[in-house]
């Protein structure tokens, strides 16, 4: 198989990479006895807008969880997410647009 | 009667999905349902073994025509399996023995189980069928009787969700299939003829250089039908609603099976029937939209199922993407990616089951810090999730690669660094499922929570070794893929097989 | 002018139509069967052939008379074949649209609309 | 659905087997005349539905239970499959017409098609039938 210039091998890249996986044990392994520091009491307790909250039951948006990069595609997501409504017209209207882009397209790459 | 293994492999989970229901009746007077079941196992995995007995015979060269009743081609029905088919035939015959074996557990807990396997042994009939018909109604009526049996599948469970993903899923896919159905009665109006080798000869006979209106029109309706069959945009929306509303192991079936079985016909429409290679171009172009929309919509989901599917359209846009370029390397990489999106888009189906099963939900906000509980399905998630990112050394970065390569050699630079682009947005949204799920604080009503069973985990760990063996061995991968590659750009050699020089 | 032909191309723009301006759901698959059946004339009417005979051998119709005289019997078969699956999709999505008014109380598909994003 | 008028349920009942028997001979013909599996097989449905209009649900599902609709089903598409099995197994191909086809003209000719045709029948009327059903099913649950 050509893969072109440059080298890939994938049993070496896999056994430096297992090396490294390995390394990284140990440095994590290694960290955690020296900073191995139980947080106070007067740490846990979270408080948020004066109320006191159970840090389990903050989880984070999943949905805003990528927000800068929601704001790099922000006209991606103004324009194309309204599009998914959930509306059935607004589905089959693409599957129509859809047929007219592919048929203009077949006939400007084959003829 | 081993010689008719083409036939028998379509007729055998025909028959099985004729005889669950029967089956089923009698063990449920019984009381031993578990013998339906593992009938309905045995049957998947005949089909296995008959696919398998197919394979070297192919392998080397050769291509098999099988004619029912012993009509003669153009005029009888026939079976044509060359290399291309053996490939497809292969994925969906292995995913849907795992399936089978992990809806044993899976689907314990829900009535009218009976219906489930029918369905499952019968949507297997027909994949085989499409997969393996060398007649292209008969292609037809076996990918309709494939579609009802998915709409019937989706709407299982009969709650408002999937009720709802259903009948979308089932009007856009009904619009889809007649359009489908209008550029089959164009092709016998035009060529008086259904045999696929038959009709490639005649419309080679046509020319398509330039290509005649009427072929425009029929190509875009078969693609039309097609597309909205793996989800290409922008004829994805019933994709996400099917798959999240849908029980997973019926997903992981749909995401390896039907998708592959889609991409299948459109690479047997554009290449053995049109051989409008140069059509490569347009996919290109589509294959990257589908890929930068499904990508970007999936960072933006909540749920995980919903997550995954608009991965598997993202992915998808990767295989059309590979064979678009055209280069041999990029159609080996394309369908190489074809391979490697079945085996982990079902393994990480697979452990979505696998939390909504012992969890209860998919929802990103609900879920956390469950490593520490289901310590064996977050490793075999975030193997399925580096694979399908394309992380080194599993299976998606070889294909992935494989395809990176052959953009640059064709001089689609610019499609290959969005392609780059893409993998890493990628690895950032399934990231985030990983995060959202396995780590982080665990809220207290999860820790209860057990491992999956190992019923469930034994195909899940299957699929996973096979993501590690193709992304440390790839030329095992491209060893399997060659044969279709060869198979896709032999269009003399099929139809001279199949019409015998006629 | 062929006119079961300029008939067939209108019924399937009719059912298009439907399908993308009705929302009601059953009014869809209606818009849907139309379609359907556009398209089954369409395929019925390429077979047909002007004072041709029933392609069916029989002892006053021998298999000559029946190849030279007889209609195309292969559109016809596969109208069949089209039939029985569209019966099969239709039932079950008038099933489904059963149960999809138990659970949503309407059958209006833009109001249909809980799995989105 | 407790049944209609006098009128209707004595019409029904005295049509019943002739719309029957009328759809047996569809099926029967299907190689001879016009018709089929799939015709013949509506044409039996039809009947049941008749009954169903006039008497109400009970009363065709005494006649025709659900569970006999969705056994004869499978038993249909098993025929089905045995007779392109039959084929195979006398060393032809799928399908192969390995029966004597007799003269035409006859009932008997044409070798598997009458077996295909009752098949399909059988298979039709009774799918058609578990349709219906499972829809009234749908409806009952709705009204409770």
């Amino acid at each position: 198989m050509d893969f072109g210039p440059g080298f890939w091998g994938p049993i070496v890249a896999t056994i430096v990479m297992l090396v490294g996986a390995g390394l990284a044990c140990l440095m994590l392994l290694g960290s955690r006895r020296i900073a191995k520091a139980r947080p106070s009491i007067a740490k846990r307790s979270t408080y948020g807008c004066g109320e006191e909250v159970n840090p389990e039951e903050v989880t984070a948006d999943s949905e805003q969880f990528y927000s800068p990069i929601r704001r790099v595609f922000k006209p991606f997501y103004k324009y194309i997410q309204p599009g998914h409504s959930g509306k059935l017209n607004t589905y089959l209207l693409w599957v129509v647009i859809g047929f007219v882009v592919l048929m203009v397209a077949i006939a400007l790459v084959l003829r | 009667m081993i010689e008719a293994a083409p036939i028998l492999a379509i007729i055998i989970p025909l028959m099985g999905s004729f005889l669950t229901p029967l089956i089923s009746i009698l063990t449920k007077r019984y009381k031993k349902e578990r013998i339906r079941d593992l009938f309905v196992v045995a049957i998947t995995i005949v089909t296995l073994l008959l696919v398998l007995y197919m394979l070297p015979t192919v392998w080397n060269g050769n291509i098999i025509v099988y004619r029912l009743g012993n009509w003669t081609p153009p005029w009888g029905i026939c079976l044509a399996i060359d290399g291309l088919n053996i490939l497809v035939a292969l994925i969906v015959s292995g995913i849907a023995a795992l399936v089978s074996i992990y809806s044993l557990m899976y689907m314990k807990n829900d009535t009218g189980l009976g219906k489930y396997y029918t369905l499952l042994l019968l949507i297997l009939a027909s994949m085989m069928g499409v997969t393996l018909t060398g007649d292209f109604f008969n292609m037809f009526v076996f990918f309709e009787i494939m579609s009802t049996a998915a709409y019937a599948l989706v709407a299982f469970r009969r709650n408002w969700d999937s009720i709802e993903a259903s009948i979308k899923y089932m009007v856009m896919g009904s619009l889809g299939a007649s359009l489908f159905l209008l550029g089959i009665s164009f092709i016998y109006n035009l060529v008086g003829s259904l045999n696929i080798a038959d009709i490639a000869q005649k419309i080679s006979i046509i020319g398509t250089n330039p290509m005649p209106l009427v072929l425009i029109l029929i190509l875009a309706l078969l693609m039309t039908g097609l597309s909205i069959k793996i989800a290409m945009v922008p004829f994805h929306a019933w994709m996400p609603d099917a798959y999240q509303a849908a029980p997973s192991a019926v997903v992981a079936l749909f995401a390896a099976g039907t998708t592959t079985v889609g991409v299948y016909m459109m690479l047997r429409v554009v290449y053995t029937l049109f051989g409008v290679a140069a059509l490569g171009a347009m996919l290109i172009v589509l294959g990257s939209v589908t890929m930068v929309v499904g990508a970007l919509m999936a960072l933006v989901q909540r749920d995980l199922k919903r997550l995954l599917a608009y991965s598997g359209i993202s992915q998808v846009g990767y295989i059309l993407l590979g064979v678009g370029f055209g280069t041999a390397l990029g159609i080996e990489g394309g369908l190489f990616h074809l391979l490697n999106n079945a085996i982990y888009k079902a393994l990480l189906f697979m452990c979505a089951g696998a939390i909504l099963y012992r969890v209860g939900t998919t929802n990103l906000d609900e879920l956390g810090g469950l490593s520490k509980n289901m310590p064996i399905t977050a490793c075999l998630f975030t193997i399925g999730a580096l694979a399908i990112s394309g992380v080194p050394p599993f299976n998606g970065f070889a294909s992935k690669w494989t395809i990176y390569i052959a953009g640059i050699q064709a001089g689609k630079a610019f499609f290959t660094l969005l392609a780059i682009i893409v993998s890493v947005l990628t690895l950032a949204y399934l990231l985030k499922a990983v995060n959202a799920i396995f780590l982080g604080q665990r809220p207290k009503r999860f820790e209860n929570v057990k491992e999956a069973p190992m019923t469930m985990l034994f195909p899940m760990m299957l699929l996973a070794v096979l993501c590690i063996v193709l992304g440390v061995l790839p030329s095992l991968g491209i060893d399997i893929v060659t044969p279709a590659y060869n198979a896709l750009v032999n269009q003399h050699g099929y139809i001279h097989a199949v019409l015998g020089g006629i | 002018m062929n006119v079961d032909y300029i008939v067939a191309m209108l019924m399937i723009s009719f059912g298009l139509y439907c399908l993308l301006i009705k929302r009601n759901l059953i009014k869809m698959v209606i818009g849907l069967e139309i379609l359907t059946f556009g398209i089954h004339l369409f395929l019925i009417s390429m077979g047909y052939r002007e004072g041709g005979i029933a392609p069916i051998v029989t002892g006053t119709n021998p298999a000559s008379v029946v190849a030279t005289l007889g209609v195309d019997p292969l559109p016809q078969a596969l109208v069949l074949t089209s039939i029985v699956i569209d019966v099969c999709v239709t039932a079950m999505l008038l099933s489904l649209a059963i149960y999809a008014y138990k659970y949503h109380k309407t059958l209006d598909m833009s109001e249909i609309r809980r799995l989105k994003g | 659905m407790a049944g209609m008028t006098i009128i209707v349920k004595t019409a029904s009942r005295l049509l019943f087997p002739f719309v029957l028997l009328f759809g047996i001979y569809i099926i029967l013909h299907g190689h001879l005349t016009p018709g089929g599996g799939f015709p013949g097989g509506v044409v039996i449905v039809a009947a049941i539905v008749m009954l169903l209009l006039g008497y109400g649900a009970d009363a065709a599902k005494a006649k025709f239970s659900p569970l006999q609709a969705s056994v004869s089903e499978n038993i249909g598409s098993l025929i089905l499959v045995a007779t392109g099995l039959l084929g195979l197994f006398l060393g032809f191909n799928f399908m192969k017409n390995a029966i004597p086809l007799g003269t035409t003209g006859n009932l008997y000719s044409s070798g598997i098609l009458i077996p295909l045709n009752i098949g399909v029948g059988i298979k039709v009327a009774a799918g058609l039938a578990v349709i219906l059903y499972a829809m009234l099913t749908a409806f009952e649950e709705e009204k409770k």
